[in-house]
């Protein structure tokens, strides 16, 4: 099982702001994660976009960054601001 | 020094408190941010903002050491708001003490522009044309781009 | 929006106060100034400020126009005190609101920089070396002519 | 009769910081009152000094001004700021 949070607007490409899930075998890099999860929701690309960054264990990754059970892993969007 | 909750913000005792905890320094630099009533998306009835705890607190405190390092200073605090809030609510409040007031400013001046380019918060408006999550603005970074000029190496 | 008076000031309640008056304006800087402990001629016992009413109220109400002709903003407020303070006392308190924080941030800058050089005070310290006036420093100068650099025609 | 206002340090000279008094027929201009006072103090040039400005009646003047009975003259050193 992985933990999956979607922040700002991937939260509503996602449809839930987190899940919890087990990864498919083939799924082991981040890089996989975003094709597998894009297809998932038929996000068109949203979750492969490079200025979404992911978080593996509240740690920014560069992809391809390995992913396996028990990770919580963030899809960030640009940031906002405060 | 950093508080990022869902809980109001009253800027006037956030001063009070913080002009107490430092004694007696010469000069604080307050700033209160409010959440505006229109947007260039519409009205606003509520502006939603999202942190990702503790990477959200702990890019907060970096850019408070960075500050610190930067500028002599006496005091630092920063309260941001989380959550939902209405047009008028203080969404962040940014203080700064130090014996020269040019210090304080720029320390504030400094800590905001990180706030608001950097801080990982994601901000969803609700306007009366809809709801949008607001991304970067091009002047946001200019505003940053001017520290970076000056950046110790 | 200008105050010059003998009673202690609350910055705190000062914030406050300017931010409700102004209602949901974007940003709000505040600058408090409070009496040293220590100065270069002691250790401070008592600031004495003395003010020539109405030319110092007159030069403080030209200075916030000024200020209010150069940036947009939707409010400005002084509070100077006079007479003797003790160390931690505040001096003065500005505030300045604009829908941009930039404009607030250089507004109360340039504000405090007319009030710690051109403004109509006199100063005198009661240190554990003995009493003296306090005339203009240098530095203080220097500061203001930052600002004449770029004063429109 | 005409008042006078000693600020900052030159409270300390005039020893008080202010007193209404009768000018002498002489004296008819800030630069003669100046001098007068002056004597008068035994101020050691304190009050001609260039960075002492002088305000007849609440504005600034400059050297040399008419001074008559009903005048409020201020004595005004270099400002300390706030």
């Amino acid at each position: 099982m992985v933990q999956l949070l979607y922040f700002g607007r991937l939260s509503d490409v996602a449809g839930k702001s987190e899940e919890a899930l087990t990864l498919p075998e083939t799924v082991t890099t981040t890089t996989e994660l975003r094709s597998w999860l894009d297809l998932r929701f038929e996000a068109e690309g949203a979750l492969l976009e490079p200025t979404v960054r992911l978080a593996v264990n509240n740690e920014i990754v560069f992809d391809p960054h390995p992913v396996r059970g028990g990770d919580e892993i963030a899809f960030m969007p640009p940031v906002g601001g405060g | 020094m950093m508080t990022v909750s869902a809980d109001p913000i009253d800027a006037g005792a956030a001063l009070s408190a913080f002009e107490t905890d430092i004694g007696g320094a010469g000069g604080i630099v307050s700033f209160t941010g409010r959440v505006r009533p229109d947007s260039k998306h519409g009205s606003v009835a509520t502006l939603h903002l999202q942190a990702y705890s503790p990477m959200t607190e702990r890019g907060i405190e970096q850019a408070i050491a960075q500050t610190e390092k930067r500028w002599p200073l006496s005091g630092l605090k920063v309260i941001h708001r989380i959550g939902d809030m209405a047009p008028g609510d203080t969404v962040v409040f940014v203080a700064a003490a130090a014996m020269h007031r040019r210090d304080a400013f720029e320390a504030a001046d400094f800590l905001m522009d990180y706030l608001k380019t950097n801080a990982i918060f994601w901000k969803k408006e609700v306007t009366d044309q809809g709801v949008v999550w607001i991304e970067p603005r091009p002047q946001d970074y200019e505003e940053n781009a001017r520290w970076a000029l000056t950046e110790d190496a």
